[in-house]
């Protein structure tokens, strides 16, 4: 990061007497609010603030939202439970639990698989280890609330068939 | 009414007072003090004086205390328990000396006057701004200045003992 | 007994008015912060779809910090924990009781001055009740037995003994001017004219006397430049940290109470309280018919533009939430035309025939409209500098307190004194 | 002693030493290797530690070559780099890269020097790959996946020189050899889970910890096996207060680099059901704030420890006995199965502890007798005597009992007052094994429920006369054992052999 063009330190620039009394800048200042305040009313609709659940904001495809298990053509989940995104995730918040699957051809699969949407800070580091393409923050989504600490711990079924808008 | 008013007025004052002493806590107790001060001003507002009752707020609840307590926040924190005050001594002579003090001198007020002389009548305009600023500025003007002059001689000495010596302006 | 009872019913009006002004500041704060920072602001509660420009939000935070659960630290101290909210509230509400909010009214052939308690001592009833202001804070930044709520508490003490000096030294000087304690005097006096044109406003006579009065005013409300017994980003939310529920509520209408009690401070101090300028009583009464007819044409024109505004709107905004929302246009063009309609009622009553007894009343109600009016203006402006000037830093506060105020305060003082005496 | 140059720096070894170790004491860091194993004869088949010899026209192998005076070996040009590359990227040719779903991965051999030799691009096609047999199971311990194999012999070689028992083998040739157990035979012998420790690559790989935990995740606490006399060095591999598995930790005094497979098992005791939790009396659970001591009250009273506990801990019962009888438990309880290798018929850890202290063992029908002929308190200190009938008899009889344990057993159901002790895992101390060797180990994981280290529950049942730290127990411990110049609290790594004993083997 260059800092180019600001200067090195503070200017110590002195005040002209009418800046140092205050009285002046003073009331240039509440001019400067007031003619916002003033444009605000008569311009209510050119306002920048989104209505937001009426209105939404339209997202990148490349947006990180929730997680989203992807699944094998069959239904299964193309995770083999490698553990790699648990051991990359900086915020610690993938568990998953491996287990021997009855197919012999694919012999490890994930028995369980939870994130805690909460502790999940939406790096995309998962997606980045994962080597079976298993993992996506594609979903879209970025509304999740829930009224339960519990709710946001999400599992395997959730995010394979990822359905709802919020949390479980 | 007035009668009773101030009676209403000096109970509260010398309960505030007793707290006063009584409290551990020198917050608590400034806090009875300050309540003390308002029901003084209430018995002078009693005796036609509002100049006077007046100034007692502002002076002495609102600027006085404000300070007080202002240092005595400084000087012990937030720490709630204020066992280190100086009250190590035996308190019933704080708490019995004022009410037999006082009790004593109603007694030889009431003996001289009877209860009815309470509630006399002072001249119109008395303890009134103008009133106070005649006694004030003419009258006794030169107890008022050499007062005022006492007061800054303190003020500077108090500067002048605590203040470390070497940074002194003299010096 | 009849003075009993107009006393308590001007109580009651003063009450009133601080109260109901209480919500609208609220209101006014988050909207034009909310404006001035280029942000729509509060607009979702509503009752039946009805949101009053966001109005309903106060009456739903109220609700809400009533309900709330009253969080306590263990280690506070109970009683003074407690008191400090209803110190603040009684201390910011009682300062009311000397300032007048009109000349007279006469009612029932009495003449009933429009001031509470009409003290002697009425400019240093104000003071001496703006220093114990600090108390509740103090209070309860101590028994809240925070480090945080602490700092806040020290610093409203130490920012209150610095101001006050100022402000009493600014008021003095208006004293002289108008030789007199008694805040009815003061007011009175302002509605003269110097020089044939110019309104003996305090603002007039005393502009540098305004000016300190004004900033230790602000200072003592611990409204922004000086709310640094608050100051959120340093001490976290200052003495009313650990308050929560009703207390908390209580701390919060008192700081808007101390700005109204602000604004009527300086209306009445400076801006001539009830006072029309250049329309003395007089002339007010002589004129009252056509004055009323006049106030009555304009209630019309200007609600008739309001409900064709609405009515705009409801053509323009047809279904545009799909929920109750969609029927407030139609709801307020409604009630603009209601208005409109109640006034030109008025006109058929005749108006400009008054007798004399009416147009006392108009004048008086027209010097109660002048008075809130100002003081609606005011309390503005303490919100509107809130969001227009960053905050001071202690040392900067200090140093304005005592080094530029406080000498400035003495030479108005003496500059005045000497005009006095050779005028 | 010869004299030679390794990559420009001198050193001098003995005659008769591989030219492998002489390399890996010049560089600080072994060669890359897959079938060199220092307790294994050299095989020389992975042809991966190949370094270059002033004078030899081609590159050698570093295990299979002695070394001579005024050797010049260079192991880090460009020449040994690239064979070296070479040679993993032959290694990798047939194998399946399924390192997300092996269990090896983190600790794998071939991981970790392909990453540091590797040529990273391969060139061989998946569809060309060799398929072989994935997760086969051979054995009660072991399974495994062919594909992974490169071959190296190690496991082949263990069982052949170790163990003897020959159950490994390579069959096939060329692209087509593979590891593997001939039919109707399986690996099933007690030492078969070490075929997985030395295997580089993660073709052998525990059925038990199989797909429990990646390897990088857990954290290891230096630790004395406490299944039987011998007192194997292990380390435990735990995780968020849970074991996951025993490995071996080389020790050249008492098990070199092996351990058995029953001791690797002994984990799993740790996280039983079948734990004590919580203080009980009468089957009613208490809270330790809620002790009482009376049960303990009065003199005299039969206090017996056991051969599991740790030497503080007899030390403490001891203390604890003062006026009373002390017994180190059930003569001849907790014995079974051995070999000559490193299984010890005696399967309890420190019965040599109780020699030290001087706590005589009795029979079961001398304990019962003892039990029923006390009038004061019965402490029983883990250990399970009451699994004789007459032990438990006697208990029953008897109403101030105290059971201080890890587990519930017949002894914890018989006792009137039981307080749930740590298990090894979940305490220090130290053991003593069959030759009277002085072994620490250090806690790993959190103890269960409320349970307490055993030192604290008999400091605190003995009152003010106990010291209050383990380290002070300890300095007590030596005074009363005469080893006075010794610091318990600090062991060497390889443990205080019994004065007279000779310390063998190299590092």
């Amino acid at each position: 990061m260059s800092f180019e063009g600001l200067p090195a330190k503070a200017t110590g620039k002195k005040m002209t007497f009418l800046e140092s009394i205050y009285l002046v800048e003073i009331v240039r200042g509440l001019g400067v609010t007031i003619s916002h305040l003033v444009k605000n009313i008569f311009a209510t609709e050119a306002m920048p603030t989104m209505q937001y659940p009426e209105e939404k904001r339209v997202y990148s495809d490349r947006f990180r939202g929730r997680h989203h298990l992807m699944q094998r053509e069959d239904g299964t989940p193309r995770c083999v439970a490698c553990q790699m995104c648990s051991t990359y995730c900086p915020a610690d918040c993938i568990t998953i639990e491996g287990a021997e699957h009855p197919d012999p051809s694919i012999e490890k699969y994930p028995a369980s698989f939870e994130i805690d949407l909460l502790r999940c800070v939406f790096c995309g580091l998962c997606e980045e280890a994962c080597p079976c393409d298993a993992i996506r923050l594609d979903t879209g989504i970025y509304e999740i609330a829930a009224d339960d600490r519990a709710k946001f711990v999400v599992d395997k079924e959730f995010l394979l068939h990822n359905k709802s808008d919020g949390t479980r | 009414m007035e009668g009773f008013l101030f009676w209403f007025c000096g109970s509260l004052m010398f309960l505030g007072g007793v707290m006063m002493v009584v409290q551990r806590n020198a917050v608590v107790s400034a806090a009875w003090l300050i309540f003390a001060f308002i029901c003084a001003s209430g018995i002078f507002a009693l005796l036609d004086a509002p100049f006077l009752a007046v100034m007692q707020v502002l002076v002495y609840a609102g600027a006085i205390m404000v300070l007080f307590i202002f240092v005595i926040m400084m000087l012990q924190g937030p720490a709630l328990e204020g066992e280190r005050t100086l009250l190590k001594l035996p308190m019933w002579p704080a708490v019995a000396v004022p009410p037999m003090a006082i009790v004593v001198m109603l007694i030889g007020y009431l003996r001289g006057h009877g209860l009815t002389s309470l509630g006399g009548r002072p001249p119109v305009g008395f303890g009134g701004p103008e009133h106070v600023a005649r006694l004030m500025l003419g009258k006794y003007l030169f107890a008022f200045e050499m007062i005022s002059i006492v007061l800054l001689v303190a003020l500077i000495g108090a500067l002048a003992l605590g203040k470390d010596e070497r940074k002194l302006p003299w010096k | 007994m009849p003075i009993v009872l107009e006393s308590l019913a001007k109580i009651v009006f003063m009450f009133l008015l601080i109260l109901g002004m209480v919500p609208v500041l609220i209101w006014a704060e988050r909207k034009g912060a909310a404006f001035i920072q280029d942000r729509t602001g509060p607009n979702r509660a509503a009752i039946g779809g009805v949101r009053l420009a966001g109005l309903v939000h106060p009456i739903a935070d109220v609700l809400k910090l009533v309900f709330k659960e009253d969080v306590q630290p263990d280690a506070r101290h109970k009683a003074m924990y407690n008191m400090a909210p209803w110190a603040a509230m009684t201390i910011a509400v009682s300062s009311y009781a000397v300032i007048p909010f009109g000349d007279f009214i006469t009612i029932a052939g009495r003449k009933i001055p429009l001031v509470v308690a009409d003290l002697q001592v009425g400019a240093l009833y104000v003071l001496a009740v703006a220093s114990l202001g600090t108390y509740g804070v103090v209070m309860g930044g101590w028994a809240a037995n925070n480090k945080f709520t602490f700092l806040g508490g020290i610093r409203a003490t130490a920012q209150m003994i610095s101001y006050e000096i100022s402000m009493g030294l600014a008021l003095m000087g208006l004293m002289l001017v108008f030789a007199s304690l008694r805040i009815t005097d003061i007011v009175a006096g302002q509605g003269d004219l110097i020089f044939g044109f110019l309104p003996k406003w305090g603002v007039v006579v005393q502009p540098l006397g305004f000016v300190l009065f004004i900033t230790a005013v602000f200072a003592e409300t611990n409204r922004n430049p000086f709310d640094l017994p608050e100051g959120e980003s340093e001490i976290v939310a200052g003495f009313h940290l650990e308050y929560s529920s009703l207390k908390f509520a209580l701390f919060f209408m008192a700081e808007y109470c101390h700005m109204v009690v602000g604004a009527a401070l300086i209306s009445a101090f400076y801006f001539g309280g009830y006072q029309i300028p250049w329309l003395p009583r007089p002339v007010l009464e002589a004129h009252a018919g056509g004055l009323l007819t006049g106030k009555l044409i304009a209630i019309i024109i200007v609600s008739g533009i309001f409900a064709v505004l609405f009515l705009r709107r409801a053509q323009k905004e047809r279904n545009k939430f799909g929920d109750a929302r969609d029927r407030e246009p139609r709801i307020g063009a409604g009630l603009w035309l209601m208005v409109a309609a109640g006034a030109a009622g008025a006109l058929l009553l005749k108006p400009w025939h008054i007798g004399p007894q009416g147009a006392e009343m108009v004048a008086s109600i027209a010097q109660i409209f002048a008075f809130v009016g100002k003081v609606v203006f005011f309390a503005w402006l303490f919100i509107w500098v809130r969001w227009t000037l960053p905050r001071f830093r202690y040392d900067q506060l200090m140093h304005l307190g005592w080094k530029v105020m406080l000498p400035l305060g003495l030479a108005n003082l003496v500059v005045t004194a000497v005009v006095m005496a050779l005028v | 002693m010869a004299k030679l140059t390794i990559d420009g720096k001198e050193i001098e070894v003995p005659d008769g030493t591989s030219l492998f170790d002489a390399c890996r004491e010049a560089r600080g860091e072994p060669l890359p290797h897959f079938c060199y194993h220092p307790d294994l004869s050299i095989a020389g088949v992975c042809r991966l530690c190949q370094v270059e010899v002033e004078g030899m026209p081609k590159l050698t192998i570093a295990c299979n070559t002695g070394v001579r005076d005024g050797m010049v070996v260079s192991t880090r040009n460009e020449r040994v780099t690239q064979a070296a590359q070479q040679i993993l990227e032959m290694h990798l040719i047939n194998h399946p890269v399924d390192c997300p779903i092996c269990d090896q991965a983190g600790e794998c051999g071939l991981q970790n020097q392909y990453m540091k030799y590797g040529l990273y691009d391969s060139e061989v096609e998946i569809a060309d790959k060799v398929n072989k047999a994935k997760a086969q199971v051979i054995g009660p311990h072991v399974i495994l996946d062919k594909e992974r194999c490169v071959l190296c012999s190690r496991c082949v070689r263990f069982c052949d020189e170790v163990t003897g028992t020959s159950e490994m083998g390579i069959f096939n040739r060329g692209n087509r050899a593979e590891i593997g157990t001939a039919p109707g035979v399986e690996l099933d012998n007690n030492y078969s889970l070490n075929t997985v420790d030395i295997c580089p690559v993660g073709a052998l790989t525990s059925r038990d910890f199989r797909f429990q935990k990646r390897v990088w995740m857990l954290k290891a606490a230096n630790s004395i096996c406490p299944g039987c006399a011998t007192g194997c060095n292990v380390r435990l591999d735990h995780e968020a207060g849970r074991l996951y598995r025993i490995k071996p930790r080389y020790n050249p005094d008492v098990n070199g680099r092996w351990m058995c497979d029953r001791g690797r098992m002994l984990y799993k005791a740790v996280h039983d059901e079948n734990r004590l939790l919580d203080p009980a009396r009468g089957g009613q659970t208490l809270r330790w704030a809620e002790l009482d001591t009376d049960l303990l009250a009065g003199d005299g009273g039969l206090f017996v420890t056991s051969a599991h506990q740790s030497l503080e801990e007899m030390f403490l019962l001891k203390k604890l006995a003062a006026g009373g009888t002390v017994c180190g438990g059930l003569a001849g309880s907790d014995t079974g199965d051995s070999d000559e290798l490193l299984l010890n018929a005696d399967h309890t850890p420190n019965r040599q502890g109780l020699g030290l202290l001087d706590l005589p063992e009795m029979n079961g029908a001398a304990l019962a007798e003892a039990i029923s002929g006390t009038t004061g308190p019965v402490v029983v200190h883990g250990g399970n005597p009451a699994g004789e009938d007459v032990v438990a008899a006697a208990l029953r009889g008897h109403g101030r009992t105290v059971y201080i344990g890890s587990h519930d057993n017949e002894t914890a159901q018989a006792c009137n007052l039981v307080l749930p002790g740590a298990v090894w895992a979940e305490k220090a101390g130290i053991f003593a094994n069959r030759d009277g060797r002085l072994q620490a180990f250090s806690q790993s994981v959190a103890r269960a429920g409320s349970s307490r280290e055993d030192w604290r529950i008999l400091a605190e049942l003995a009152g003010g006369e106990v010291p209050g730290s383990l380290r002070a127990v300890r300095e007590e411990l030596a005074e009363a054992l005469d080893l006075t110049e010794v610091n318990l609290n600090k062991l060497p790594a390889r443990g205080l052999a019994p004065v007279g004993a000779t310390s063998g083997g190299e590092d």
